[in-house]
């Protein structure tokens, strides 16, 4: 199987499903005939013709409230927003209409389509560049919120979000495009080529929306992360040398709480990861179910580690990032005898 | 140029009178006045009709000048029909919301003519994105009241399942889209339904639809933007009733221009024309179809019009606008307009109205006992409330399983 | 003192303020020449003039993005979001603009300013009158979310607001703006005439943001609530009969932590309550927290009692809202002795 | 009427040449050739200037039309001197990135003449809400260069504290608002700023600033509506360098219309104006000012220019335009043709051009030197990470003590 980086991948999902149904139509902010300031989109114009790849104007509003009018019509839009901190003008047309139409219209009409992103820090893109927004979307009913965190599973969660019959939020962490970022920064740039999740099949297939991965099996923690975290986790783990098992969540809603509990009872410690402002952040929500869930099972509280309350800096981004120092802390923490 | 006076805020204050504001709206073009440009004009030449009012009937009912649409007598029967139909049917909901039947109501007093006649330029397939004061869509297309009425009584047989406010209809069917509460969403939302029909080389067109004071939100621009840019098949509606709720349409940026002239900027030809003019709408309606059938892009109408009943059952509007010009329906009545020229065409009677009327009153008794008995929003069969966890999602995933045992289903 | 409903007390506050201090405007959709839908407004225009109480357009977008600019001139402008089901237009201006202003600047420009908005259901408004977005805010940083359930509360935290120095939301809860409901929703309105914490003084005053108020002293379980949520936890120690202490959270962020652990230390068991969706609602945060800081004096697993993950529903209105059966449910469930 | 042939999608295709786009802007006017109306002339009447070109230099560097400005000799080498120090302090920064001495940078070449004529028309106290290539706002008042670099250098005198990528200034003082990463946003806040102005009834006046490809953004809109309805003194500018990254301006509406014609359905009135004519600019904002200061409410204007260089840094435009198009300077080089003009007007030569040339290049260098030593993105002194918990409040929460004490601070 070929090496691809996330890139490749993303581009790949597209391709397959551009080519396999009609209705998949591609368009954003300098997505068509450039192919996407990430290249993500490279070539799909030139392939599929300038009615299903193209340029939008720069109205994220717009980019998502007409993705919302064609998948009414019947097609199945993947609207790509530049970077997840401007979704924000998009806001609206995905909370209030992409998350509720099949609800308000009890099934009337539907809403399926992709609206992918990329989100996440390490690239020195300060507050406007580096943002992780997806506890917005994850307290949206209706919304699908998915984040992949290597290329297998990125090319097979966009063709299953692709495929679904609901409104699915694709985050894509930027950092990990071109290799699997641990948190290390002061270390050389690892390629994709080197890891064994960058085999990504030129065909079909899917990985199913819904469901966690063990990407660690360990028994002294459990570690719940996505996105860049998973590798930041490993790399904490590593460190520090303390066995845990480390969840690769993929999803978030709907989340995989069956993967979480086993794991969970079986460690009696959980550590929560993610790179979003702590204040309600995804954290919290995985923080409160597994008390909920696992309370007799646990010897200590769930720790957290996050981004900081404050907005994501640009000098000080490997102070804000939760990189491995700060994640083993919490892993020594989480599973000292005390 | 050295010394300049202090500054001061310009707020628009149209005139008061009895405690209340005016929407003094612009000037009015006579009947027949307006020339028709082809279909593939270049839109640079027709600015001016921005600035015009393209009226049909003048006031003896006569159908003069270049627009008077070439209708057949039944064609223009089924017109007066339609709008009293709806006028009926709002009548009707009227009671029965103030019998407590429903929680909420609104009407499109005045404004039946604008509804009724643009849907019968569509075709089968064609999309409307309507606000809620578009029943007339439904109504002229004989879509059954009942089924309206469920969705308002919020009964057992409501297809939205008892989960929007009533009059937030759906009917894909009928070719009417879901309407959400959120105002000016579905603008931009049909230019997107209008560019996946031609993406899909397909041969149907699409209606935006949003009120004067919703042209402010941010949807109104994104779909100009997206329409001046991709030249889809849609036509861009502005129902300007001089009112959004207690502000007249001077708040929204009508005071010293019109709607219509939005859509220059974007080089979207468009029309501004009286909407209480039965054949006024159908004929501008039909030319902006047509061009948008060939292929030939989007066009914005403005209709005219007056909102001349509250704005909804919350609302109090003595608290805010002048009672004399409420009650002098400033565009007069579309129902009289229309009655009006068929009588004088020797088409229509006085008592043929009255009986229709009488018809209509009944049709809608009828229809209402028919709802009635499918429950109301306090009394008689009802949807369970597992019915609220679906349709989140296409499939219920886990956490909503939980949720409903949890509330004992 | 005078009795005074919420919108009275809310009213009073802006009077009050813009008595005092010229800078103070406000503004919306209806404010002005009306009084706002809900009357809030009632009145100022006509003893302020048009200039300093005026309608909008209908764009939330322009309402928030002026009053930033207005806010950056040194005005001190309070907006009014008709309903907070309409504040997604605005949220960008909200997130990206009004938080972020005096960190962005490093205190080169400010946005000291309120965002007022009615929230919550219970009067039959279905999905687009009945949200709760405070999720959405607390994930900010940057923003003070603020929240009263009272009328006392109400004029003391929005005069607060208005002299802050960083951007306030604020919520009021629309079900409370004319009786203090506590979800018995078949019983007769109570008028807040008879409530003691409806006498609200004709002059100014404050109620400082960041302190939550012990609302019932009790030692078998503690309730955090805001908002009707307050009343309802009332009503349903009441129907229970059990011994809670319940705290009015009064403001969300900054969080008056110190508050909640003397509480939770004291009782070992902890219900939260929202009208908000449950997944990633505020109530995460509060049960991710709780269980962090007291999770050795915790007996049972934090609770939530929440609305349900799904749109707010038209006549399935009192299954939706977390009404004081489904509370009572909750505290029965904490309270056990097992 | 009856049948149709399908649909199909307009997508905007403007020239490919050399692998490349061309951005297709629409023709010129002749300089001179503009009338010049008074300022408070009905914006009914000056519909027709959104679709001409106000330009003041011809081909030959004379000064003509009705638009020409009488400026003094120092005036004219003052702004002259802005434009090529701004060039300077680009090249300066593009080399100090090439350097790595800081993460991003943006230029504004060819566009000096926009930013730099227009802050000559303000007074102490207005203020810009400009965007990321208006460098020239700064530069024109002299504001000090080492201040920038320090910022844009991220280093430890950077008044933003390292916390906005480079470019992202704010200076208060200078009447430049703090910017935004999130394109759009300042447009309506200039509107509100104006607002607060007339509503405090002070003299003060905002320019608005965004680039053709952000019009199509939602704050452009509201601006719009909201200067519409409440006339407070504001400019709003649009700068058009044809150019959105990758995406020519026909993808942002600009395919058969202007920019400036946006304003006119909001009865807002509007000038085109060549934006490399620095007299020409400089006119055209004067005349927007003194609009603004007498109360008559705001004035858009669309400065035609051409992206020369790069989007920024990170960007490169071989892949999606044509280098033909981009070498050519399509409205030449606003330093050239300034400089033309004062040479063929015995006020400046090319001798004095050479000499302030390396002046200011001595200028920037030593500026450069001393922001260096203050620290790099990388080197030298920096910022403590405990800054970063500070002014996200007023008063640092107990949440962000905790948290900075987590962070070992
Ligand atoms: C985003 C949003 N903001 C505010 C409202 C509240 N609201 C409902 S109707 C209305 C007035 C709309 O006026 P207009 O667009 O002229 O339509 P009309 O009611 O006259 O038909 C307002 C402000 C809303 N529903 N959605
Ligand atoms: C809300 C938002 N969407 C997208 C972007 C990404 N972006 C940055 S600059 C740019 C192009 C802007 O073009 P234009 O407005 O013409 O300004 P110019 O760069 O030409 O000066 C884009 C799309 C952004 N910064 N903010
Ligand atoms: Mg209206
Ligand atoms: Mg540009």
């Amino acid at each position: 199987m070929p090496s691809r980086t996330m890139i490749e991948a993303i581009r790949s999902a597209m391709d397959v499903s551009m080519e396999r149904d009609e209705r998949v139509v591609v368009f954003g902010e300098d997505v068509g005939f450039f192919g996407g300031v990430f290249r993500c989109t490279e070539g799909l114009q030139k392939k599929y013709g300038a009615s299903r790849c193209f340029d939008t104007p720069i109205s994220e509003t717009g980019i998502v409230g007409a993705a919302v009018g064609m998948a009414a019509y019947g097609l199945r839009p993947i609207a790509e927003i530049q970077f997840a901190d401007y979704m924000y003008p998009a806001y609206d047309q995905i909370v209030s209409e992409a998350a509720r139409l099949r609800f308000r219209s009890a099934n009337d009409f539907t809403a399926s389509m992709v609206v992918r992103m990329p989100c996440g820090g390490g690239i020195f893109g300060a507050q406007t560049h580096s943002q992780s927004p997806e506890a917005l979307f994850t307290h949206v009913a209706g919304l699908k919120t998915v984040i992949p965190s290597n290329p297998h599973d990125a090319k097979g969660l966009l063709i299953a979000a692709i495929e679904d019959e609901d409104p699915v939020i694709f985050l894509e962490p930027k950092r990990l495009y071109n290799g699997p970022f641990d948190g290390h920064y002061d270390r050389p740039v690892v390629p994709w080529s080197k890891h064994p999740l960058s085999d990504v099949p030129d065909e079909h297939y899917t990985v199913p929306i819904g469901k966690a991965v063990v990407r660690r099996e360990g028994s002294a923690v459990t570690v719940l992360a996505y996105g860049t975290m998973v590798h930041v986790a490993e790399a904490a783990a590593q460190d520090t040398g303390i066995d845990a098992e480390i969840i690769d969540l993929r999803t978030l809603v709907p989340l995989d709480i069956d993967t979480i509990v086993q794991s969970v009872e079986k460690t009696g410690r959980c550590v929560v990861i993610h790179e979003a402002t702590r204040t309600s952040g995804f954290g919290a929500e995985l923080a409160a179910q597994v008390q909920e869930r696992c309370f007799y099972h646990l010897e200590k509280p769930v720790l957290r580690v996050t981004g900081w309350d404050t907005p994501y800096p640009h000098i000080h981004e490997w102070d804000y990032f939760p990189g491995p120092k700060r994640v083993g802390e919490a892993l020594v923490e989480a599973t000292a005898k005390d | 140029m050295a010394e300049h006076t202090p500054l001061s805020l310009h707020v628009p204050a149209p005139p008061t009178e009895e405690g209340g504001r005016q929407s003094s709206s612009l000037p009015f073009s006579a009947a027949g006045a307006v020339r028709r440009p082809p279909v593939d004009v270049d839109p640079r030449e027709i600015r001016d009709l921005a600035f015009e009012l393209i009226r049909v009937l003048d006031d003896d009912g006569n159908a003069v000048g270049e627009w008077a649409p070439e209708l057949d007598v039944e064609t223009k029967r089924n017109g007066l029909r339609a709008m009293m139909k709806t006028r009926a049917f709002d009548s009707r909901m009227m009671k029965m919301q103030r019998q407590g039947m429903t929680s909420f109501y609104m009407q499109c007093t005045g404004e039946e003519a604008v509804a009724c006649a643009f849907q019968s330029a569509l075709r089968k397939g064609d999309m409307n994105f309507p606000t809620y004061r578009q029943q007339g869509l439904l109504i002229a297309q004989d879509w059954p009241v009942v089924d309206m009425m469920n969705q308002i009584l919020s009964n057992s047989a409501d297809r939205m399942k008892g989960r929007q406010l009533p009059v937030m209809y759906s009917a894909r069917e009928a070719g009417f889209f879901s309407i959400s509460g959120n105002l000016g969403t579905q603008y931009i939302q049909a230019v997107g339904w209008a560019m996946a029909s031609a993406i899909r080389n397909d041969t149907k067109i699409a209606a935006a639809w949003i009120g004067d004071g919703s042209t402010a939100e941010s949807d109104f621009h994104a779909a100009l933007v997206f329409a001046s840019v991709y030249q889809p098949p849609v036509i861009l509606n502005v129902v300007n009733n001089q009112w959004a709720i207690s502000s007249p349409q001077s708040i929204a940026g009508g005071e010293k221009t019109t709607f219509a002239a939005r859509a220059h900027g974007y080089a979207i030809p468009a029309l501004r024309v009286d909407g209480n003019d039965y054949l006024a709408v159908r004929a501008a309606s039909e030319w902006a179809a047509e061009r948008a059938r060939r292929n030939l892009g989007p066009t914005m109408i403005e209709w005219v019009t007056y909102r001349v009943a509250p704005h909804s059952t919350s609302d109090d509007p003595s608290k805010y606008r002048s009672k004399a010009e409420e009650k002098g329906w400033p565009l007069g009545d579309p129902i009289e307009r229309l009655k009006t020229h068929l009588i004088r065409t020797g088409e229509w009677s006085e008592e043929r109205s009255v009986q229709l009327a009488a018809e209509l009153d009944a049709e809608m008794s009828a229809a209402a006992s028919e709802a009635r008995a499918l429950g109301t929003l306090h009394d008689g069969p009802r949807l369970s409330p597992a019915t609220m966890f679906e349709d989140v999602y296409k499939d219920m995933p886990r956490h909503l399983r939980e949720q409903r045992q949890q509330l004992g289903y």
